[in-house]
């Protein structure tokens, strides 16, 4: 491993290493396949600066109207230890009401160093799971840890989790809507799976899998309101994506082993900071380290104009369900080229080529004209 | 997606402009529209911001919320929306009317935000706790209702343009990309000196090209509109009334650069649609759009109460099977009004085109008690044939004839025997026309625009106990009249 | 030890007592080939012997005649109706039994102790056909709606059915209905559970069907919670081949393993194919061909006998992935062998099997290529061999599969999850490779 | 409208656009030295409005189509300027709610009894204000804004304000003690409206916000009871108070025994890791 974290600091370069938090290790769920992605998170690459550099920057910004919103609403259900929470765990969970207790763990003492808060968090929540009298119910933003690729990620979470009947729970907290009973399938997803690296990370420092539930409960305003509701979300599942995408991170190695002995992806500053790399130089390094581009990166992935544009003469960029339609041909030019029946015939792709064919037949027969 | 659809998507990422899929329109477009282009506020559930709305394409109107999480401001946006579609509405309510209004939206998250505005409005009350003016719950009504048209696959209602565009062209992109208005356009219909994969990369810098909505841009959220919308609440806190108006007003402005481009292409669309032929069977879909809108105006006017929030057991198993129906029916009208669409099915077999090279157009079965008139044409096709004999199969161009498949000669090119039954007349000779005749190109389906007769559902006030048993009634609630919207 | 009758045995008579105590009805999950049909046969004439008339409602005409046929077998003294639509032509095992009434009209059945018909038939029917019992099969194929234009019928239901074969589907994409109990998309026995959630649920815990070679695998990857056992035992269900081949090509060593095992893994060279893909087409047809030349027989607890065409299924995701395997038949001139999809292989039973894997030759796995149900029809369906037919990469193709479908509130998460199966299967056939160059 | 004005409002859309431009592009030096420049337009653009505004003529509002139902709203904060000095109205709030709280809560109790408010943000410098008042002149003043201090480090307690005078046991917070607090404060506020002689919309809010999180307190916020929330309050306490006291209690004594006079009041600096793990685990065990 200590080869393997050496290499891949010669990669990021002098670049502090970006952290993982829930959001970024939910995310490695959603292109696995990518060499690409899987060496920068690996890395702990800034995507986000390299691709602005390398002239693709990401198109994701956030409203500050949307941050406020979601920070009045974790405020609201936390005002006075967590009135409102509790009344909600009462009313929709069937806490007991003697079970009130709420422990503040965004600081200890008035520091906030990762490790003191974990150190603190660690303490207490152990304390309480060995012993099994009833002291302690709503812990507020317990700092957790977890293993990624080698290196800890401290997960800031803004949840709170909470024990009853000597199990704890995870209680994710958001501030989209729930209209009706319903919400917004891929933000419910993404809560899911941003729990599940919560309770993988409880069950990691608890040392037992079977303290924690994996149940864990989404808290969203409800219909539209301010006022919450909460939801159970089972995320067995995505808590067996999450321990197979961080046991793959561990096996980086495979991938480190296909690319130049050299490779860096660091931008050279000068004293001042300012990065002397050429563009192009860094572009060419990291077309080096293979993609797996698909159109669903634009939503999750701060390289993803990067890899579209590096993708245009691909079928990939055209989207999964019509490259399934080509035969999975991956060169745009060659699809025509078997359309035309001028393609170099492969007999790999004689198939491909027959059907290509006949629509291009069907589609000059139709409009009068040759594709 | 089809083989013939992602070959028009590569072609289209080659010659750089968008290429079409369809030779005709399959939807209706009327001939005086209601565009409607709403803005929310990011973060909220449905917090209105702003809305460009009308029928004439010379004069967008501008609709504001200068304090979006303000209650009474967004029924008054709902109130002046009224003030818009109601009387749009109303110009179309005749009795057994022969059209209907249609609303216009950019894309699929614009029905999403009208769907939740309809339903936070259209339980409120015009009296009491939080009276609302009675236009608010009647505009909430109609969205609802037409919303829920938008569900239903050939309904022409309400469109949703990139969806519609999408439908009829293919562009060098992605469908997750087609969903930007300003892209797709831009692959359709470039500005001069560009090409379409040019235009679109501009529409993607939401400086230059605002998204269509209803979330805006970020970098517009952090950069403008907090600090115009800050400048509207000290206005107001101070009482400046002529601050008030001017910090409204640069607001307003802030607002229409955003929407304006929409606006604009809304129309553009509009025009590109109408420049496509009809396809056959759009006018009795249409015709079916009005009759479901006459059927909405009788029931709104016999006071029938809001929809209700969610589906109950019967009414959700009604609705799955009536969409059923009509997508299975969409399909096959598409198919027959559309060679483009019909070459689909020629590509995997379920239909296929070709010459007619034998006939015997008076052919007589007397096998049976009656002799009966039963002409029998070969047709020779290149296309994959998969029908074996004893299928019934329909020629869009005479849909009330059956064709029974007597012999299918597999060589390249295949020969189809078929033998005809209906349409021709009822003599024992086949009217003019009837049978094709030899060097005929025609064309067989496996599928025909006949349909099953619509299922048999309980009474919802007899929900059998696997389903939960009879739902309550629904009585109109305080609690629905004057739910939170904040 | 209890052996596997008696396990059978003890699993039916709870069943059978529980369903003259329940108030409403008895939902019995049935892995394959765990004698769900004749739990309904049984269960109908127990009904029917104490006294009650009963419907019985099926899937489709074919599930139909095969359980008018069973009931007329086993109890033959009873009136027995099938109610059948117009253009229905009563089938040789239907028209043979005296004791049975075929009609359009369930007013003509009025007689009749027990009256089966497809669930659409029954749909259709007036509130006067109506009887105290109905015993549906095939229950978690029936889609939820169709149960609600049923259900009126009927005071009490016994439900039977493969909660591992495909969920019933809808061709219309819409969220509407996510979160309500009554979501007509979901299947009949989820609907009524989620309302009566104190109907007894029972599970049979043996196969008939799968040999013990596949029953533990089986039920590893798709019945993760209930699972099952075999009732054979490990040497008593074998393949031998009357002939010989000269040399051995790659299909004698597929067909050995396969006959050896009860397991193989036909491996293609990994390609981005066509989903009709020739070569799997061509593979899928050969081996069919090559057990019908190799005179494969098929010794098991019911004796020897030999694997003719009609015991031997090759099974697809797609319908133009069967049409491509019927026309390589079709040039081989074999007739007989069963070519369908999985959807159309639910409930049929084999001697040898061979499936195309659904992921063969594809970029990217879908929800529709992943799903459990899928796969578990095409590898159930067997008495003595699978074989599966794949291009090489499906583990890599597993691998690089992205988590991202959407989550719904209040809808409950669906066990085992595709991929896992997936995995957990392919994990199993790496030991039965033959890599068919 | 001047030339200048609409000249510089150009300008500001350019410099918008530029800054958006600088965003996207992730560009964050050039963002922030463009809002630097955007800044400094729109002051320069105040100014020409203002001038421009004391030349003009009042003229009649500019038409916009846009909603303004809600009407220019009472003036809040700026029109009624507060008769008493900020820690005086703190105090008041406090003395009210009798437990330590934190500023937004103090600002909500002020705003609804005592009709003046203050955004809860100001009171964050109050606290330092007060410790360096202390440690300056000792006991000089009758009260001071103080910490209150969390059980196990005596540390002071995260967003919370108390009164010098309390008991130390009410300054101490364990953990029930938020829920201890919270109910205590409910059966003041209700007491207080229930002292109220004409109805306050605002005291009323303020007793549904906390009813509402009080079993039995109340079912709606239209029909709400001051008794009942009162009751409710008392019984849920009730169940907490045995378990609260003993923590804040053994609290309390240790702040006496360890801290000095200004630590009591506004917390002690933290200990090493070590010792805040051993003390924790003692206070659990």
């Amino acid at each position: 491993m200590k080869g393997t974290e050496a290499r891949l600091a010669r990669i990021r370069g002098r670049a502090v290493p970006r952290n993982h938090n829930a959001r970024t290790i939910a995310a490695l769920a959603s292109n696995p396949g990518c060499a690409r992605r899987a060496i920068l998170d690996a890395a702990g690459v800034d995507k986000q600066r390299i691709a602005a550099f390398t002239g693709f920057p990401a198109p994701f910004g956030q409203s500050r109207f949307a941050l406020a919103r979601g920070n009045a609403f974790e405020a609201q259900l936390k005002a006075e230890g967590a009135a409102q929470l509790l009344a909600l765990l009462r009313e929709q969970l069937n806490l007991p009401i003697p079970k009130a207790h709420y422990d503040d763990l965004t600081e200890v003492g008035g520091n906030t160093s990762p490790e003191l808060r974990h150190a603190r968090t660690k303490s207490l929540l152990l304390g309480i799971a060995r012993n099994t009298g009833d002291n302690g119910t709503m812990f507020d933003h317990p700092l957790l840890r977890l293993e990624v690729g080698g290196r800890y990620a401290y997960l800031e979470p803004d949840l709170i989790a909470f024990r009853v009947e000597g199990k704890f729970s995870v209680v994710e907290v958001k501030s989209f809507p729930v209209i009706d009973g319903q919400a917004d399938g891929e933000k419910v997803a993404a809560a899911a799976i941003q729990s599940a690296v919560y309770v993988l990370a409880l069950r990691d420092l608890l040392g037992d899998p079977g303290a924690v539930h994996h149940e864990t409960i989404l808290v969203c305003p409800e219909n539209f309101s301010s006022r919450p509701v909460a939801a159970k979300l089972d995320v067995r599942k995505q808590l067996a994506v999450l321990c197979r995408q961080l046991s793959r991170l561990a096996r980086i190695d495979d991938l480190l082993g296909l690319l130049p002995p050299g490779l860096t992806f660091d931008l050279d500053p000068d004293d001042a900071g300012v990065p002397r790399r050429e563009p192009a130089d860094l572009a060419g390094a990291i077309r080096t380290v293979g993609a797996r581009y698909a159109p669903e990166c634009l939503n999750t992935c701060e390289m993803c104009f990067f890899c579209r544009d590096e993708a245009r003469d691909d079928t990939a960029r055209l989207g999964k369900s019509t490259r399934e339609e080509l035969g999975g041909i991956e060169h745009i030019a060659a699809v025509l080229g078997f359309a035309r029946g001028t393609g170099a015939p492969d007999p790999a792709l004689a198939e491909a080529a027959v059907t290509l064919r006949a629509a291009a037949r069907l589609r000059a027969d139709v409009l009068g004209e040759a594709v | 997606m089809s083989t013939l659809r992602a070959l028009a998507r590569v072609i289209a990422a080659e010659r750089q402009f968008a290429q079409p899929i369809c030779t005709v329109r399959h939807v209706h477009v009327s001939d005086r529209p209601l565009v409607v282009i709403p803005l929310a506020l990011s973060g909220e559930a449905c917090a209105p911001l702003a809305a460009m709305v009308g029928d004439d394409p010379r004069e967008p109107g501008l609709l504001l919320v200068p304090e979006p999480r303000d209650r009474d401001q967004r029924f008054a946006f709902a109130a002046e929306l009224a003030g818009v579609a109601g009387p749009y509405i109303d110009s179309y309510a005749h009795d057994e009317p022969d059209d209907a209004p249609q609303f216009l939206l950019p894309n699929p998250a614009a029905v999403a935000f009208i769907r939740l505005l309809g339903r936070s409005t259209r339980f409120r009350r015009t009296e009491g706790a939080y009276a609302v003016p009675a236009a608010v719950p009647l505009l909430g009504r109609w969205l609802t209702f037409y919303t829920e048209r938008a569900e239903v696959p050939p309904s022409s209602l309400m469109l949703v343009l990139t969806d519609v565009l999408a439908g009829h062209w293919a562009t060098g992109q992605s469908p997750m990309e087609d969903q930007n208005l300003s892209a797709i356009i831009g692959w359709i219909d470039p500005p001069p000196g560009m090409t379409g994969a040019q235009a679109a990369l501009a529409a993607e810098d939401p400086v230059r090209c605002p998204p269509a909505g209803p979330a805006t841009d970020p970098t517009f959220d952090n950069e403008v509109l907090e600090a115009r919308m800050l400048a509207v609440r000290t206005a107001r806190s101070t009482g400046d009334g002529r601050a008030l108006a001017r910090a409204t007003a640069r607001m307003a402005e802030a607002l229409r650069t955003q929407l304006e481009p929409t606006w604009t292409l809304m129309w553009r669309a509009v025009d590109l649609l109408r420049a496509l032929p009809e396809g056959g069977h759009v006018p009795g879909r249409w015709a079916a759009d009005c009759a479901a809108f006459g059927s909405y105006l009788d029931y709104l006017r016999g006071g029938g109460p809001p929809q209700a929030k969610r589906d109950g057991a019967v009414s959700a198993a009604r609705r799955l099977a009536n969409l059923e129906r009509a997508q299975e029916r969409l399909a096959v009208e598409r198919a027959y009004d559309d060679s483009l669409i019909m070459a689909e099915y020629r590509m995997t077999g379920e239909a296929f085109a070709g010459t007619v090279v034998a006939a015997e157009p008076d052919r007589i079965d007397a096998t049976g008690k009656r002799r009966v008139l039963r002409p029998r044409v070969t047709v020779e096709t290149s296309d994959m044939v998969l029908a074996r004999p004893g299928a019934v199969l329909t020629s869009p161009a005479r849909p009330g004839q059956e064709a029974k498949v007597i012999e299918v000669l597999d060589d390249a090119p295949s020969q189809v025997v078929l033998e005809l039954k209906g349409g021709m007349g009822r003599s024992l000779t086949p009217e003019p026309g009837s049978v094709p005749a030899v060097g005929e190109r025609v064309c067989y389906a496996t599928f025909s625009d006949r349909f099953q007769p619509t299922a048999a559902f309980p009474p919802p006030e007899e929900t059998p106990w696997t389903h939960g048993g009879p739902p309550p009634q629904y009585v109109p609630r305080d609690e629905d009249a004057t739910e939170v919207w904040s | 030890m209890t052996s596997a009758a008696e396990l059978a045995e003890r699993a039916t008579s709870e069943i059978l007592a529980d369903l003259g105590r329940t108030q409403r009805g008895v939902v019995v999950d049935s892995p394959p080939g765990a004698g769900k049909s004749t739990l309904v046969v049984r269960a109908a004439a127990a009904l029917a012997d104490a006294g009650e008339k009963i419907m019985v409602i099926a899937q489709t005409n074919e599930q139909v005649d095969d359980l008018t046929d069973r009931l007329a077998d086993a109890c033959p003294g009873l009136m027995i109706g099938r109610l059948s639509g117009s253009d229905y032509i009563p089938a040789e095992r239907v028209a043979r039994h005296d004791t049975v009434t075929v009609s359009t009209k369930a007013a003509d059945l009025a007689g009749c102790v027990a009256v089966l018909g497809t669930a659409h038939k029954w749909a259709m029917t007036s509130a006067d056909a109506a009887r105290p019992w109905a015993v549906v099969d095939e229950a978690y194929q029936m889609r939820s709606d169709l149960l609600l234009r049923v259900a009126h019928l009927f005071d009490r239901a016994l439900l039977v059915g493969d909660p591992g074969q495909l969920d019933p589907f809808s061709t219309i994409e819409t969220e509407r209905w996510t979160g309500l109990t009554w979501d007509p998309m979901q299947s009949a026995v989820a609907v009524l559970l989620r309302h009566n959630p104190d109907i007894p649920v029972h599970a049979l815990p043996v196969s008939w069907r799968l040999p013990a070679m596949a029953a533990p695998v089986v039920s590893e990857a798709f019945y993760p919670f209930t699972g099952f056992a075999a009732a054979t035992g490990e040497r008593e269900r074998r393949i031998e081949f009357t002939t010989r081949p000269f040399g051995m090509n790659v299909l004698d060593q597929t067909l050995e393993t396969a006959a050896r095992s009860g397991w193989a893994l036909h491996e293609l060279p990994a390609r981005h194919s066509m989903r009709t893909d020739a070569e799997v087409a061509a593979a899928c047809a050969a081996l069919a061909v090559r057990f019908l030349q190799r005179g494969a027989v098929a010794h098991s607890e019911r004796g020897a006998a030999s694997v003719g065409g009609s015991r031997i299924a090759v099974g697809t995701a797609h319908r133009d992935q069967a049409q491509a395997v019927r026309s390589a038949l079709r040039q081989a001139g074999v007739t007989g062998v069963t070519v369908d999809t999985a959807n159309s292989l639910q409930g049929r039973e084999f001697d040898v099997t061979i499936a195309w894997h659904p992921l063969s030759g594809r970029r990217d796995a879908t929800a529709f290529h992943l799903e459990s149900g899928r796969l578990c029809v095409l590898t159930s369906r067997h008495r003595h061999a699978c074989v599966v037919v794949a291009r090489a990469g499906i583990p890599e193709l597993l691998d690089a599969h992205p988590s991202t479908d959407p989550v719904y509130l209040n809808v409950p998460v669906k066990f085992p999850d595709g991929w896992e199966a997936n995995q957990a299967l392919m994990a199993h056939l790496s030991d039965y490779k033959v890599r068919a160059l | 409208m001047s030339e200048g004005v609409e000249i510089l409002e150009r300008r500001l859309d350019r410099l918008r656009v530029a800054v958006r431009e600088a965003v996207i592009a992730g560009e964050r030096d050039r963002a922030s030295a463009l809002r630097r420049e955007l800044r400094q337009a729109e002051q320069e653009w105040e100014q020409a409005l203002a001038q421009a505004a004391e030349s003009l003529p009042r003229a009649g509002e500019p038409g916009v189509s846009g909603s303004q139902a809600g009407g220019p709203r009472a003036a809040v904060g700026g029109g009624d300027s507060p008769l008493l000095p900020l820690r005086e109205q703190v105090y008041e709030a406090l003395a009210l709610l009798a437990v330590p709280a934190a500023p937004r809560l103090i600002a909500t109790v002020h705003e609804a009894f005592f009709a003046t408010t203050f955004p809860g943000s100001k009171l964050t410098s109050l606290k330092r204000d007060e410790e360096r008042s202390f440690r300056t002149a000792p006991y000089a003043r009758p009260y001071y804004i103080c910490a209150a201090l969390t059980a196990d480090l005596l540390a002071p307690a995260r967003g919370l304000l108390a009164v010098s005078t309390w008991p130390m046991e009410c300054r101490v917070i364990g953990s029930l003690s938020p829920r201890v607090d919270f109910l205590t404060a409910a059966i003041n506020v209700a007491a207080a409206v229930e002292r109220l002689t004409q109805p306050v919309p605002a005291a009323r809010r303020l007793l549904w916000r906390f009813a509402a999180s009080i079993p039995g307190a109340a079912e709606d916020a239209n029909r709400i009871d001051p008794r009942r929330v009162i009751h409710a309050a008392e019984a849920e306490r009730e169940v907490h108070e045995p378990g609260d006291r003993e923590a804040r209690g053994a609290g309390a004594r240790r702040a006496r025994e360890q801290l000095d006079e200004v630590q009591q009041l506004f917390g002690a600096p933290l200990r090493t890791a070590a010792t805040q793990a051993g003390r924790t685990q003692g206070r659990r065990a």
